[in-house]
């Protein structure tokens, strides 16, 4: 049994498709981060889930419960807004019961979820504070405690860390990552920011268009992306790509005037492709004051950024804009003639066309 | 940012505080008091000639202040002044016109804002439409409804009665407010609302347990609104509200609008200012919170 | 407890279709009701009593007579024409009356309070009080111009009241005394809800600050804009009161307005021809504004 | 007791013995001045004293304001026990939808057709040969007042008719008065009718208005009418026009204006200025051209009731409202002429002494304008005039084409 299960699932405005056929389970316990960029629809997939928006065709299960038209407070679910969304006008320990006392919980089982809840989040002190006087790491963890309270399953979180400066949006992550292993519960997690996406996740599913692009664990995201989309939105810097042609039967990969060898990728049959990119992430290129062993490509240093623990440096490739991440060995100037050793078992080859991965 | 710091955050934002006696500042407060004279002398007159006899007034210029304040033509508006045969003043009307507003406010206001509610955060398409067709309507000359308002009262079993009234002052209120109440509550943070439904609260405990509370402004806006429209209305009062409930505007009338007799603009004005008085008494308190209450529901759309 | 059937989205939020139900029935039964009732009048020749059957309205039926009438009366096309006057003026000056009132009381101002209630308080008192008080000003005989007289300038003269080619313009006077505080405190709301940094961000780039309350803070206040054209259009749409008790649409016929003509044709027995001039001003509305309103607002609803 | 026996004559008189409990009748009505409203006192106390109860609903701002709500009460099915309605084709509709009771029986037992005059006004409640309202007074608009004194002063003879009072006028505006007041609106019409009744005379008046003759409304006679009335807005000026009658009246009371024309009612005004007719102001019935006196006057309608203790309520109303001592204390405090000949009138002003001695005669008597053009065409000829007065750019041929096509546009 998945603990949310979201089958053939499609959503439109009007004419405008938003999700399209989507399907994705979630196992017990496990941490999925909904990752895509602004107008992807995984906030609204995530809205679906919480049954605060209706869908258009398919189906939601949660818990093995079929609840596409349930209402949200019946789904088993807990939800944590970008915006907090405290009720301003009561105090938190209102905000937290509100909910409980609506369900008709008995006293003595609101006051203990509070109280469990104020304990594992730290806020007991604030309890009687009204949300205008609490900070925003403050105001998030009240908003965490409400789904806490609520002893559900499911977490859904929309965002949450969003409005939080750098600091504190780090700290936070931790917490909840810590608050998951604590409590084991399923979540669900939307989110713009890779990096709360691979540091969260168990899975990853990078969104675009309406669609789920890839559903993998942050390795396989990483080091296997899908198609050319995923591959250019997840890591930072971006994975370089190199726009050739894949010859010699799939064998090699000729970038210009240059042939690479491609007998070290670790991927499907190759075959020859009149248009195919080669994605290699910055720190999968190494440089070299002369040509390496293996596929390599000749460089001229445009910049050397220091970034203190290593350095990105950007290269002139044929015309085309390389970057590099390397050891923080000295300044190379501006100009220098270099050699990119390629490691090719980590990279990715992509078909020009379909954008996927070979 | 919530909703209620939104609300609050009507402060100046102009430039910053200059001396006092700054050419710049000389200038503002001269435009400033010379346009408040504009604006106060039509109260000057009504209240300089309300204090004159009618000797006075038939004499004088209607700008110069009486040296014999007399204060009859007051006292003949409340409780002497006649309608028909009744001599009793505004007074009599006073309490109709308590026992129509009061009412009238509550419903039309009660109306408008769930409404409003329903349009912003809970919208069909159908409810969309009406609310379209309510904003020509408010467009529409109230003249046009007199009839078939009275053949609608009359089918649903309630002309000349006090419930008519109200029916009749909600209608005629609900396109501003509902377009007041809709801005205001589609300006309150929608993941608020979508916080209280996964709470488990339903329409009704979203709209009274958090909405509500946030929503003092908009509700002081509709409030003072209605007061003074349904407060000054006469020929709705009079045509639907039936003889025992006429409104203290028709006693007004009846002063103002006599065609024989020697015109007493005494009483007239004494008259008009104290049927203007709880309107005016409303603006006069609470006209801070008017801004206040404007600018949350009109500002954000 | 598994839901698996679509439930019937008729019955989706049943709650809100249900709380939404006054609104709707008002809009079907008063708003449409009315204006079926209002343009099917139209092409009858009823004249005191209204009709409601489709018999009485098949017995009574003149086709486009009213209109045809309606279009050759002197005194309409006078009231159209002045709605269009009053209507540009009223709501050109409310505006701008406002708006430079708005901007004097953000300086910072000490006793704003006073000055926004005394602005603000001809709102309170009815359309009538104030025509009858500016009548009061403005006439000849013993208002303004006798006093101005009476303190030696003999020669001076302010006689719009009574002027048939000014006299429009006494009532565009009088309305905004009336309304412009209305207008005036909407757009204080509304210049007090731009963000401080607009501000500081003009400064910094030295923009003049009338430029920057011309082309940056006004166009920021559109949401406010927009009520106060909803509420300053439709009052000068239904300019009634206020021109009766100021000239009563005199001298002769010269500041006559739709909605005078309308009522009395309502009922002084040509109720027909009062519904034909009540359809041509809907009609004028609905083309004017239901474009724009489902434009406007059709955008901002959540979906 | 006098009223006692009044009372009890009404019951024999109406055949229908009155219960004891009394009946609360509402009447509404637009009399709200000083003395309209002592008028009205006395209807109230003499229907009181039948045992029943009159409960006031005065409305003011005359029938506009009022007939709105009248019409709506009556539509809504709440309708007034009585109420005052401008007689003639206002309450046509009103009768022809079988809303107003029918008043034909009290009206043949009472012998109503003999015993109130003038005959038009009779007619003007009937409709199909049944009697469907009470007239209670009669009032003429023909009337020119002009103040002796400021004549006097200017070293002119006060004039005695119309032609006079215009050869005054270049005099009379040299010394700052104003030669002729006016007030706004509706009084431009009725100066209007008074100068066609006063120029073209009273059958022509009659003939054009109720014949609809149009040769005679585009004839030499009526053009005659049109050059009178532009020679009277030459002689206006525009800024002492005043907004409303009572006005005008004023400024000659106060000898700021010469003379006015209005209708009789004006005397109440110059009685309550305590100014004696014939010595300080004259009042000229016809404009002093021709004595003449239109006989419009005020009508009481009674809507059709379900209960019948109201219908029976209503019949004692209508029948106390003609009774001789009823008519006499209700049109000396309303200052308009008595429906009855037979009563005694010996309070009466010269003014009214006047008016009755040309009702006697009944020769110049002819029927109000309600009562042979609808109202809504005695409006468009209202807006007419009002456009004629206040803009010289319109030449008299004009405005008489303008008020012909309207006369000969309006419904029968």
């Amino acid at each position: 049994m998945h603990s949310v299960s979201v089958k053939n699932l499609s959503l439109n405005f009007g004419a405008v498709s938003v999700l399209k056929t989507m399907n994705l389970d979630v196992e017990e316990g496990e941490f999925v981060v909904l990752l895509g960029p602004s107008g992807c629809g995984k906030s609204t997939l995530l809205n679906c889930l919480a049954g605060l928006l209706d869908i258009s065709a398919g189906e939601i299960w949660i818990k093995g419960k079929n609840v596409t038209w349930a209402e949200p407070s019946e789904r088993g679910i807990g939800m944590v807004f970008q915006s907090y969304a405290l009720y301003p006008q009561m105090t938190v320990r209102g905000n937290l019961t509100f909910g409980l006392t609506i369900a008709g919980l008995p006293k003595d089982e609101i006051e203990k979820r509070v109280a469990r809840a104020a304990e594992i989040l730290q806020i007991g002190p604030l309890l009687d504070r009204k949300p205008g006087a609490l900070s925003g790491g403050q105001r998030q963890r009240v908003a965490i405690g409400r789904a806490l309270v609520r002893d559900v399953d499911v977490f859904l979180f929309d965002e949450p860390l969003s409005n939080l400066d750098a600091k504190l949006r780090s700290e936070l992550r931790v917490e909840i990552k810590r608050l998951h292993n604590q409590l084991g519960n399923t979540m669900v997690y939307v989110t713009h920011d890779q990096i709360e996406a691979l540091t969260l996740a168990d899975r990853i599913a990078v969104m675009k268009g309406g669609v789920i692009q890839q559903l993998a664990d942050p390795h396989t995201i990483y080091n296997k992306p899908t198609n050319l989309f995923v591959a250019g939105f997840i890591g930072s810097p971006t994975m370089n790509f190199l726009h050739g042609k894949a010859i010699d039967g799939g064998t090699a990969f000729q970038f210009g005037d240059h042939r690479i060898d491609l007998s070290g990728y670790d991927g499907g049959a190759v075959g020859n492709r009149e248009a195919a990119v080669l994605g290699l992430r910055p720190e999968h290129i190494t440089v070299h004051a002369t040509a390496p062993a293996g596929p390599s490509l000749p460089a001229e240093v445009e910049i050397d950024e220091n970034l203190g623990a290593d350095s990105l440096l950007w290269l002139k490739l044929d015309g085309q804009s390389v970057c590099v991440r390397v050891p923080v060995e000295g300044r190379l100037p501006s100009g220098t003639k270099v050699h990119l050793g390629l490691d090719i078992a980590k990279a990715s080859l992509f078909d020009a066309a379909s954008e996927q991965r070979i | 940012m919530t909703a209620m710091s939104s609300a609050s955050t009507v402060t100046p934002n102009g430039a910053k505080p200059k001396p006092m006696f700054a050419p710049g500042r000389v200038l503002i407060y001269t435009l400033l008091i010379v346009t408040s004279i504009y604006y106060l002398i039509p109260l000057y007159v009504m209240v300089i000639t309300s204090l004159k006899d009618l000797d006075q007034i038939r004499e004088g210029n209607i700008f110069i202040p009486t040296m014999k304040p007399t204060f009859d033509a007051w006292i003949k508006a409340w409780s002497a002044a006649c309608t028909g045969l009744n001599c009793t003043g505004l007074a009599p009307g006073f309490w109709n016109s308590v026992f129509i507003t009061i009412p009238s406010v509550i419903v039309s206001i009660a109306v408008a804002s769930i409404s409003g509610y329903t349009l912003a955060n809970w919208p069909f398409k159908f409810a969309e439409w009406c609310f379209t067709i309510l904003l020509v309507g408010s467009f529409i000359p109230y003249q046009v409804f007199l009839y078939p308002l009275v053949i609608i009262t009359r089918e649903m079993g309630i002309y000349s009665t006090l419930y008519a009234v109200i029916f009749v002052h909600t209608v005629f209120g609900l396109p501003i407010l509902t377009l007041l109440f809709r801005n205001y509550f589609a300006s309150l943070p929608e993941e608020l609302f979508k916080a209280a439904r996964v709470d488990g609260a339903g329409y009704w405990r979203i709209f009274f347990n958090v909405l509500m509370p946030m929503s003092l402004p908009i509700f002081s806006v509709a409030v003072i609104l209605q007061v003074t429209g349904i407060w000054n209305d006469f020929l709705f009062g009079v045509i639907y509200a039936g003889p025992t409930n006429y409104p203290m505007t028709v006693q007004l009338n009846n002063i103002v609008n006599s065609l024989q007799g020697v015109k007493e603009y005494n009483v007239e004005m004494a008259a008009t200012i104290l049927t203007g008085l709880v309107p005016l008494t409303i603006y006069f308190l609470s006209g801070k919170y008017f801004v206040r209450g404007i600018a949350a529901g009109a500002v954000k759309g | 407890m598994s839901e698996v059937k679509r439930p019937n989205p008729l019955f989706r939020n049943l709650t809100a279709k249900l709380a939404a139900s006054p609104m709707i029935f008002i809009v079907l039964v008063v708003f449409i009701g009315s204006t079926i009732w209002t343009v099917a009048s139209s092409f009858t020749g009823i004249k005191t009593l209204p009709i409601f059957t489709p018999q009485e309205f098949y017995d009574n039926w003149v086709g486009w007579d009213q209109y045809v009438r309606l279009w050759n009366t002197p005194r309409w096309i006078t009231s159209i024409t002045n709605l269009a006057i009053y209507g540009v003026l009223y709501s050109g000056f409310a505006f701008i009356i406002g708006f430079l009132l708005a901007v004097l009381m953000d300086q910072k101002i000490r006793a704003e309070g006073v000055f926004r209630t005394i602005y603000l308080y001809p709102f309170a008192l009815s359309f009538i009080v104030t025509g009858k008080v500016w009548a009061w000003i403005l006439n000849p005989a013993f208002g303004l111009e006798k006093t101005v007289r009476d303190l030696g300038w003999a020669s001076f003269s302010f006689d719009w009241l009574t002027n048939r080619d000014m006299s429009i313009y006494t009532v565009v006077i009088a309305g905004l005394w009336q309304g412009s505080g209305l207008v005036m405190a909407l757009m204080l709301a509304g210049l007090r809800s731009i963000d401080d940094e607009i501000w500081h961000a003009a400064r910094v780039d030295g923009i003049p600050k009338w430029r920057t309350y011309l082309q940056i803070v006004v166009p920021m206040m559109r949401p406010v804009m927009i009520t106060i054209f909803v509420i300053v259009a439709s009052g000068s749409v239904r300019v009634y009161d206020l021109v009766l008790a100021l000239t009563q649409g005199g001298p002769g016929n010269s500041s006559q307005v739709p909605s005078m003509y309308i009522y009395e044709k309502l009922f002084v027995g040509a109720l027909a021809q009062g519904t034909a001039a009540s359809s041509v001003l809907l009609l004028a509305t609905a083309i004017i504004l239901v474009p724009w309103i489902i434009v406007e607002f059709g955008k901002k609803s959540r979906s | 007791m006098k009223l006692t026996k009044l009372a009890f004559a009404l019951c024999a008189s109406v055949a229908l013995p009155i219960m004891a409990q009394a009946t609360e009748l509402e009447v509404t009505h637009w009399w709200t001045s000083g003395g309209e409203a002592a008028a009205v006192a006395e209807f109230a106390k003499a229907f009181d004293a039948t045992g029943n109860k009159w409960v006031d609903g005065a409305i003011a701002g005359s029938g506009d304001v009022a007939r709105p709500i009248i019409i709506s009460r009556i539509l809504g099915g709440n309708p007034m026990g009585a109420t005052q309605l401008n007689p003639g084709k206002d309450a046509d509709d009103l009768i022809a939808a079988g809303l107003m009771q029918d008043l034909t029986e009290l009206a043949t037992a009472e012998d109503w057709a003999t015993i109130l005059r003038p005959k038009s006004q009779m007619d003007s409640c009937t409709l199909d040969g049944k009697v469907y309202c009470v007239p209670v007074n009669l009032h003429s608009g023909q009337w020119m007042w002009t103040n002796r004194k400021v004549y006097e002063d200017a070293g002119i003879a006060p004039p005695q008719n119309w032609a006079e009072m215009i050869a005054a006028a270049p005099a009379l505006k040299e010394k700052g008065i104003i030669p002729l007041s006016l007030a706004e609106g509706w009084p431009i019409g009725l100066l209007t009718e008074d100068l066609i009744v006063a120029i073209a005379g009273v059958d022509n008046y009659v003939a054009v208005y109720q014949d609809r003759n149009m040769e005679m409304a585009r004839g030499a006679e009526f053009a005659a009418v049109f050059k009178a009335i532009d020679e009277a807005r030459q002689i206006i000026d525009p800024k002492t026009v005043v907004p409303q009658w009572n006005d005008a009246v004023a400024l000659v009371i106060q000898g700021k204006a010469a003379a006015n024309v209005m209708g009789d009612w004006a005397g109440g005004e110059f009685a309550v200025a305590g100014m004696v007719a014939g010595t300080d102001y004259d009042c000229l019935p016809g404009l002093g051209v021709e004595p003449v006196l239109g006989t419009g006057g005020d009508v009481f309608y009674f809507p059709k009731s379900e209960d019948p203790e109201v219908t029976k309520a209503q019949l004692a109303m209508a029948s106390m409202m003609v009774t001789k001592e009823v008519q006499v204390a209700f049109n000396l405090k309303k200052g308009s002429l008595p429906m009855r000949a037979d009563v005694d009138l010996s309070a009466a002003n010269d003014c009214m002494k006047k008016g009755l001695e040309i009702l006697d005669n009944g020769t110049k008597v002819f029927p109000n304008n309600s009562q042979m053009l609808d109202r809504d065409s005695l409006n468009q000829i209202n807006d007419v005039m009002k456009e004629f007065f206040s803009d010289l750019t319109i030449t008299p041929e004009a405005a008489q084409e303008q008020f012909a096509a309207i006369i000969e546009a309006a419904p029968k």
